[in-house]
């Protein structure tokens, strides 16, 4: 195995070398606890500060609404029960389409006595606005929609969503976690009032994300402790992280256009590449409100995480949409949520494209996906017999 | 990698894939809450499996245990067959991570519905003939 | 300023060089999802396994009983909330002394229906574990102690308190934060149940942990989303902070007995040289049960901050038991649940030594603290007023 | 640094500190909920803050406002004090951090409760004299 190409962006991405080098003085040079109050930990403080000055200005909001967390996962999670538990009980809406770090976190609400709709998408992996307005309740007191799904790439119209969350005066939280950085966001303009988004999906360090906080948006911390991140979020900052987030952040909205339309580039020839090659295959997600690295192709009648296989051992990196953990597989609840026919949905394979991706490499996953399709196809048609 | 070579050589050429016309026994196994199936189809000659085959729908650990399952099972009793056990496959493979230990599972399955198809067969043949003495 | 001396090692130390060289790779080289299938994947997760066995050897327990998560006070919250939200009722035990990412988890739970006893300790900060026995009741459903105070060192006798709890059958949670990799700890012979570990206190990067959680013991998840470390913890997994800290960890292993007796006698050498010229000083904590480089002074009359302050000026980073934040400044709540008289523990400083700390840095900070304090007594002495 | 270095140098030289003898004047304010304490002793001439001489226990801004404070109420009018803003003490440190801005407060008002005590003390003179006319 000669050849890697990484298409799994979405996944998880490379930290920038750019935003490594500006991480690495602190670690073992600038060590100070940012709470110390001596020079050590004036040092870091300012660091820290910095990060969040830059990461608020690239968000154009302010520094004192921006929290960082661990994660995209606990962005999430302290979003929506960061908001729930403020007000005690009460409705949540979100859609069926989410990760798994909001839907997981809307069911323990309502295990704690929250009500909550999952409302549902169209065949694109589209919320209808109106869906929204439709399902606020007296009681309502959290809209979470993502903004771009992670699987199909497929990106929700924030600005609607959010103008009828604040016409309600309900609060409206945006999983950002895999649009922040690859699609223009105005957050203030698309009425957000909580954002997640996470450093290692944008080629910053993993274990480093923030949560925007929008002033006067009332919640309480989940994670008790000290008084770090203003009382909202305890524990002692991870300072070469946001460092390292930071300088990521700004590369993005320096590259991000550019970007775009490289990638979205190199997305359409592989689109083009295995449609004119390989028959029964389509493409999921939304024709243009989409992100321009991610294609998620299904094959009929060929599961997935063979394909997944076939790649990997050509030393190709690509996802499954649905993935067979402990025994059980389901199609991806994504594409089901979509309408897609299971015997369609058990075959889909996300390929997400990055700042390394090549022409090259497009054409080697062409190649590759070609004859491993067919061969899977034609000595193991159990749907044909 | 998280599988043996031999795994992915199964996988990658699978042995015996595909339908048989007019097979002996015909069995499948599915894995419950899992998509994946396999189907296996048995040629028996004097009471062993003179050529076996298989269909398949799965991910990689499965076609390569179907495969795999195909080779031990050639030439095998069938009364033999109707007793396989998911360790003999996984052992062929040199081992399953613990959550793909399904694929050894539906394929034992499927050989051993293959091979009591026969059996069955057989049994209603002797009955029936049994009648007409 | 020309000289730097770092004496707030409880707060914060440097990444070890080793450990850091250690983690680089994982940045921008082996860069996959731990939970990705293909090689990019397999590699983090390969690299996440190894930093799980390493961290488990060390603490002669088994890797799945391992949880990483992203600091000291996850690992707090989690023990504690994922031990009581999965009974949904009951009574838990701390002590008076826990570090606040305790006690304000504790108090969470206080808010949603469990109760709660917080033990004194003595003028030593040493618990009792009598305490412990009397306090037990059969709704009894955690206790939590910790394993090392922060500020003043005392080393808690854990043996004998995890032997009460395995007798009465309760959870025994020990936040050995400030322990692991500085006193030797034998988990399974003090019938420990639940540990809390942090990388960025012993060498290793911020922004990782662990909680050892004995197999058997019953707990939820508290962060939702993913099935990452066995379903306990969701979020993508930060390898490269999962790798440093297992470095950092086999380091201290090696080194710790050693160090101990060298930052002992440093120790010793910043007591004894200050209580030879300092009138009205004493040193808080434990004589024997302790660690071996917390020094917790305090000076009669003289409010820690002006001496933190003081020290700061002449390049010496020391912490102040007592912080004025927000205004509002109490003294140390340890040294007053140990009967400090408050004249006293509002002059309470921290010297916490470690690796980098030679005879010539104490030497410093001796000639530096003893006409500081003398200036601050006899210019502004209201008390004498 | 947080601190300016004019705070820097009041703290680490504070101007005026220690006891007067036979004041003419004395206040006292503490910072409420916070351990900090100022107080001022002033002696007057012809109205106006003649001498100034301070103690304090507090924090590093604690003490270096109240070396200001001192420096900045010397040779002033003792009306002029009993109205003193905390401001004017920041501003004399070149700012405070937002979580130390209770040096000046506290500062400011012993030397406002100084200054008072002196004009109570004159009042009560004169009130006095004047039942004896
Ligand atoms: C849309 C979305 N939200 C949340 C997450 C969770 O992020 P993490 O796993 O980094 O905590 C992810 C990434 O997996 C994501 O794609
Ligand atoms: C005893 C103890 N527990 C918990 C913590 C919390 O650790 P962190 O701030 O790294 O989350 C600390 C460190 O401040 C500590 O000393």
């Amino acid at each position: 195995m000669s050849r890697h190409v990484y298409l799994d962006h979405n996944a998880s991405t490379p930290v920038h070398p750019e935003a490594l080098a500006e991480m690495l003085p602190y670690f073992s040079e600038v060590y100070g606890n940012a709470s110390s109050v001596h020079a050590f930990g004036r040092e870091a403080r300012e660091a820290l500060d910095r990060g969040r000055e830059r990461i608020a200005a690239s968000l154009r909001v302010k520094p004192d609404e921006i929290v960082f967390t661990s994660g995209g996962t606990e962005s999430d999670n302290f979003a929506i029960k960061g908001v729930a538990l403020a007000r005690g009980r009460g409705h949540v809406i979100t859609t069926q389409i989410e990760h798994h770090a909001v839907l997981r976190a809307v069911e323990w609400l309502e295990t704690q006595g929250f009500t909550a709709t999952y409302l549902p998408v169209d065949s694109y992996g589209m919320l209808d606005p109106d869906e929204v307005a439709r399902a606020i309740r007296p009681d309502t007191i959290l809209i979470s929609v993502m903004g771009a799904n992670s699987e199909v790439g497929t990106v929700q119209p924030l600005a609607a969503i959010g103008a009828i969350a604040r016409a309600h005066g309900v609060p409206f939280h945006v999983d950002a976690v895999q649009t922040f950085g690859k699609v223009p966001m105005d957050v203030v303009a698309m009425g957000i009032d909580l954002l997640s988004c996470s450093g290692h999906k944008i080629y910053g360090p993993k274990g480093i994300a923030a949560l925007y906080v929008r002033k006067g948006t009332k919640m309480v911390a989940i994670q008790h402790g000290g008084e770090h991140e203003r009382r909202r979020r305890a524990g002692t900052e991870n300072v070469a992280g946001v460092v390292g987030f930071a300088r990521a952040v700004e590369i993005r909205a320096r590259d991000m256009a550019e970007e775009a339309v490289r990638v979205g580039a190199l997305r359409d020839r592989l689109w083009q590449g295995i449609r004119e090659r390989v028959p029964e295959v389509r493409l999921n997600g939304h024709p243009t409100q989409r992100l321009p690295g991610t294609a998620n192709l299904v094959y009929r009648g060929v599961e997935s995480e063979s394909i997944v296989l076939g790649l990997d051992l050509k030393g190709i990196a690509v996802s499954a949409g649905s993935a067979c953990t402990s025994g059980s597989v389901e199609p991806s609840y994504v594409l089901v949520a979509m309408g897609i026919p299971v015997e369609w949905a058990m075959g889909s394979v996300r390929h997400s494209l990055g700042r390394s991706t090549t022409a090259e490499d497009i054409d080697y996953v062409i190649e590759s996906v070609v004859p491993l399709v067919a061969r899977l196809r034609t000595s193991l048609p159990v749907g044909a017999a | 990698m998280r599988y043996s070579p031999t795994l992915v050589d199964h996988f990658l050429h699978p042995r015996n894939a595909g339908l048989m016309r007019e097979p002996d026994a015909v069995g499948e196994d599915e894995y419950a809450g899992c998509g994946d199936l396999a189907r296996f189809f048995l040629r028996v000659r004097e009471g062993r499996a003179a050529e076996v085959r298989f269909q398949t729908y799965g991910c990689g650990p499965t076609i390569a245990a179907a495969s795999a399952g195909s080779e031990l099972a050639a030439g095998r009793a069938v009364t033999d067959l109707a007793e396989l056990g998911a360790q003999e496959i996984e052992h062929a493979l040199e081992g399953l991570p613990e959550d793909r230990k399904h694929a050894a599972d539906v394929v034992a399955g499927a050989l051993r519905a293959a091979a009591r198809d026969y059996l069955g067969r057989r049994n209603g043949d002797r009955e029936g003939g049994a009648g007409n003495v």
